[in-house]
């Protein structure tokens, strides 16, 4: 399956910051993005900055029990951590499958279990997923290389070191060099997107879609869902003003 | 990439308030090669660079052996160790950024000599927390930190709260105390910048330049390249250049990597493969590295620089790739193969370069004739008489 | 020439029974140009020669003048400073001469340390005599002397005659007195020559390779050139191959040579033009030259290997004939040319080097725009902590 | 006037080691010497060996009072030290001049005083001798050069540092280097000729003619002066044998 380009992803952690409003806003997101990731509440989670680590340790429920019953929007992406699903991977991507995601992105996998990537990409293909691959911004050519063979429904670049934490990175240089070793692939950017500018440099810069995820989460738990599906829109006209 | 602990504050988010920007740029760049300004190509020039890169044949005549070995010689830089390399960088980027001051912390003082003496190259003031027993131990560095014009300061100090909290006039101090101190000092004032001595991946990268002149110099590629690994800065200085070509395709085909650690120390060849604290209290944000724990007190050794509980994640990696091999040492053989390579080749080396020489005499005795061995000489040991001294007492 | 003195035996028959004998023919010899031997050149070349001569950018754009300012760095050396020109030259013709030990007397230790390298490099064993106050103050130099295989005794010893005449446990010896004893050491043994580091000609003669060198490596002939002037030999180095050119001349025709000396041993300013004793005790034959007296007890200064009473005869004669001027200078103001220097170019510069630096401060500040400069830095003070460590707190 | 080539010369201090023997060697000189240098004795003989410097001790008279009433051999140069006779050369070179002697050798005349050097060449012009001129084997080679153009009877070349004293130095080839920077100038070696072997070398390697001195006193004071002359006839022999 391919995604749209340019294309907004949303990030939320499951069942966050309760189960109603999560509703809420999965029923709303088709209007604003292109697709959406869902965080596997966990309780380490370790790449994550301090707020979506807080929305983690929010989550009543931990692991997949948080995608019972839940009714994902189209493009749906789980993320969880391969730490937690070492040797499980099949039962994760099943449980996405069933819940109605199109892939499992583990963003530890190639940092921390490199010796892994190959069982999990027979897991999600085994259960109809496509495989997606986490890469952070420094990143050895080959492996972008070989990530791209896959076939991968993205490959997300995390722009900084962690999920909401801006650093002073020449992120669009980044973008630019992943683009020229990763091929065609439909590159995803993310971590401290907070703004339809910022959005728009990124894809500007070659990725082919982006995600938004504590910016949002601020706002949906501080100001309330229509204003987070404002602040979306946004970002998707931003985008769509592009013209790509 | 580095992560943030579980609890409390980010700690990645406190790095763009103490380091230079550009450093944390370049910490995630996805560039295979960042240019180096042209003022720190002119202060490279007027401090010695290139450095030599010698063949050491009066060593392999003492050996016996008709194995070629080469040694890059970093102890020529003025502050007699590798760490100028990165403190330069690391001096003119904190200019770039409008400081006016760094801060540092140091241990047995190559790395606050190397700031103060890149500070004052740059025009810069510098403020370095020593832990109290270097301090009282090793006053050549404490003087030679002030004549290039630096503050320096036993840590724990009086002067933040850090080191008051753990002021006693006995206390010894430590890396950790004294990071957190140097980090305390730059957040507490306007203009100021911490730099970090190793581990970073931009503090290798900088420290390439030792490889990458070691290439051009080099008349036969080496069957074996070889460096001693404190935090791994001057072993991926002189080794990535030629691990990237070997992985490339693009030379150093039959090149094996050798890291020398200390026994007192050995992350590499015992430690554990996990996110760990890069400093002893925690301020710095969790890296993955080859560790024995952040909290682990290596014995006393004269390689002080080689006691650091962690290996730099990108040589950890490397390491565990099996792209690169370790090997570790007791002081007493390394001091031997000190002793041997000063009266052959006429430079006392420092006790942590030491640690490649003893690895580059075992490998030379175990490779055929016309074999080739290069190791990186990452100091001299002219400011490390009491280690000398000790071990000719010994 | 040398001479003998009236009383006693002939000390010029003693020199042929304990220096090389290749050593006394260059002492006499009338060729202008003596070959370096291959192996000799090789030993140049296995530690760094040639040593780098720098533009010293830096240090011009802080003095904000427009003269240039260069350096021949002897520092590069691994033993720090420009004695191990001689020292390896020496050790080679000792050996050349069937000699198995080699044996000298060291005031600060840096002679000490040259010839212990260079014995270690042409496989000779190593006896340094070195004065008491010294041995217990210089403690880096001790453990180096011994890091590089020789023998070093605190002078007055117990094993010599001389020695045990003056031995006295709270003795500070002198180097006449530690002269005699590696005089009497080389006469009471079989296959050992005694290597002196200064004053005589054929020292000198060994240091042209620095001016050699320096000339070779030259963009612009110099207004001035500069050295300091202990007994002579960096000085001569430095600057006899370009005096020669002038009298030659074959260039230098507008070049002045200026000998920088300790004001605590001004024997070029302020000392009488006569035969006297290169050593205070007398056991080497009389030398015409400017001197203080052989029994001149310079006051203490930092700068210990330019408190000798005389000036080599050449450069006496150079002096008196007006091709060479001479200037004085008190340690505090030497002191802060050094750091201004080491702040600027990143070397820590020996207290002696320090002469140098300081002339050329006060030259540049006279001259026209444009006008050129060059000096030997003999030396790095990175063993000299103590010096820097008291000028720091005074 | 012209020193035969090769020529032999033979020092002696004046009166020594007795005014009765001394007679009696300058008496028979001429039969083997072709020049003979005799040495006003001094208090101050500073650059000689130990041997000469107490011949000078032992002479009862110094100074200029020792040629009193000598009969000079012909081509005898009087060497005495300049230190002694500063201001007083004229008085030095009439003195020499009365007793017989074509010319004054002043060892120290340029390695102390060298700006005395016009002075000296003037007093004995006026008194009708030849300058002599005394080099260290080390000497400037354009001094070398400027003594030539005195036209001195010869240039003293002293091997060693000092009289009598043998020192591992090549004085082969000094004395070559002497023979292209001094021209056609009459060069004279000296210090330590003691056979007829050494004396064959120096004069083989461009010496026209040498001094023996020590070695000749030696065995006067030793042997005897048969036995002086004998020794001083096998060197005269020798150097006849070179068919110079």
């Amino acid at each position: 399956m391919r995604l749209p380009k340019p294309g907004l992803g949303v990030y939320i952690t499951a069942q966050w910051p309760n189960s109603e409003t999560f509703r809420s806003l999965l029923s709303s997101l088709d209007q604003v993005a292109d697709f959406v990731e869902i965080g596997v509440p966990t309780t380490n989670p370790k790449y994550d900055g301090p707020f979506i680590r807080l929305s983690h340790r929010e989550a009543a429920v931990k692991g997949l029990g948080a995608l019972q019953g839940l009714d994902l929007p189209k493009n749906a992406v789980l993320m969880a951590y391969a730490e937690d699903y070492l040797g499980k991977f099949d039962a994760l991507a099943r449980a996405a499958a069933e819940s109605g995601a199109v892939s499992v992105l583990l963003p530890d996998l190639l940092v921390d279990f490199p010796e892994a990537l190959e069982e999990y990409v027979l897991a999600v293909r085994r259960n109809g997923l496509d495989p997606s691959f986490f890469l952070p911004s420094k990143f050895p050519y080959a492996l972008a290389g070989r990530l791209a063979s896959y076939n991968p429904l993205f490959l997300y670049i995390g722009l900084y070191a962690a999920t909401g934490i801006r650093l002073p990175v020449y992120v669009e240089r980044n973008i630019k060099i992943a683009r020229q070793y990763a091929g065609d692939v439909y590159i995803v950017a993310g971590f401290a997107i907070d703004s339809a500018d910022r959005a728009r440099a990124i894809v500007g810069a070659g990725a082919d879609g982006l995600v938004v995820g504590t910016a949002a989460m601020k706002i949906l738990k501080e100001r309330g869902l229509q204003q987070t599906l404002a602040f979306l829109a946004e970002i998707k006209e931003a985008l769509r003003s592009l013209n790509i | 990439p580095p992560k943030d602990p579980d609890e409390g504050d980010s700690r990645i988010a406190l790095l763009t308030r103490i380091l230079p920007s550009a450093l944390i740029d370049q910490e995630f760049t996805a560039e295979r090669w960042i240019p180096i300004p042209g003022e720190v190509r002119e202060a490279y020039a007027r401090v010695g660079r290139p450095t030599p890169y010698r063949r050491a044949e009066a060593l392999e005549r003492r050996l016996g052996l008709k194995v070629h070995i080469y040694y890059k010689y970093e102890g020529a830089l003025p502050v007699g160790s590798h760490k100028l390399n990165t403190a330069l960088a690391q001096a003119y980027y904190a200019k770039q950024d409008g400081a006016e001051e760094v801060a540092t912390e140091t241990g047995a003082g190559q790395w606050g000599m190397a700031v103060s003496l890149a500070a004052a190259l740059f025009g810069l003031k510098a403020t370095v927390f020593m832990t109290r027993s270097s301090y009282n131990s090793k006053r050549q560095r404490v003087t030679f930190i002030r004549t290039y014009g630096a503050t320096v300061y036993p840590s724990p100090s009086d002067i933040t709260e850090t080191g008051r909290k753990f002021y006693r006039p006995d206390h010894p101090g430590s890396l950790g105390i004294a990071i957190s101190e140097a980090v305390e000092y730059v957040l507490s004032g306007e203009r100021r910048r911490y730099l970090p001595g190793s581990v970073l991946e931009f503090v290798l990268i900088h420290q390439s330049v030792i490889g990458l002149e070691a290439i051009q110099q080099m008349p036969e590629e080496p069957d074996y390249a070889i460096g001693c690994v404190g935090g791994g800065s001057n072993f991926g200085g002189f080794t990535y250049p030629m691990i990237g070509m070997k992985l490339r395709g693009e030379g150093f085909s039959k090149t094996k990597f050798l890291a020398a650690e200390s026994a007192a120390a050995p992350k590499l060849t015992a430690g554990e493969y996990r996110y760990d604290f890069p400093d002893a209290v925690g301020v710095l944000p969790l890296i993955k590295m080859f560790t024995l724990g952040h909290d682990y007190v290596p014995p006393a050794v004269h390689a002080a620089g080689l006691r650091y509980h962690g290996a730099a994640p990108s040589l950890s990696l490397l390491k565990r790739l099996g792209l690169v091999d370790a090997v570790a040492y007791r002081q007493e053989e390394v001091f031997e193969a000190a002793v041997l390579f000063a009266r052959a080749e006429g430079i006392i080396p420092a006790p942590e370069s030491s640690h490649a020489i003893k690895a580059a005499l075992d490998v030379a005795k175990k490779l055929p004739p016309g074999s080739v061995i290069a190791f990186n000489l990452s100091g001299h040991g002219l400011l490390d008489v009491d280690a000398y001294e000790r071990a000719h007492v010994a």
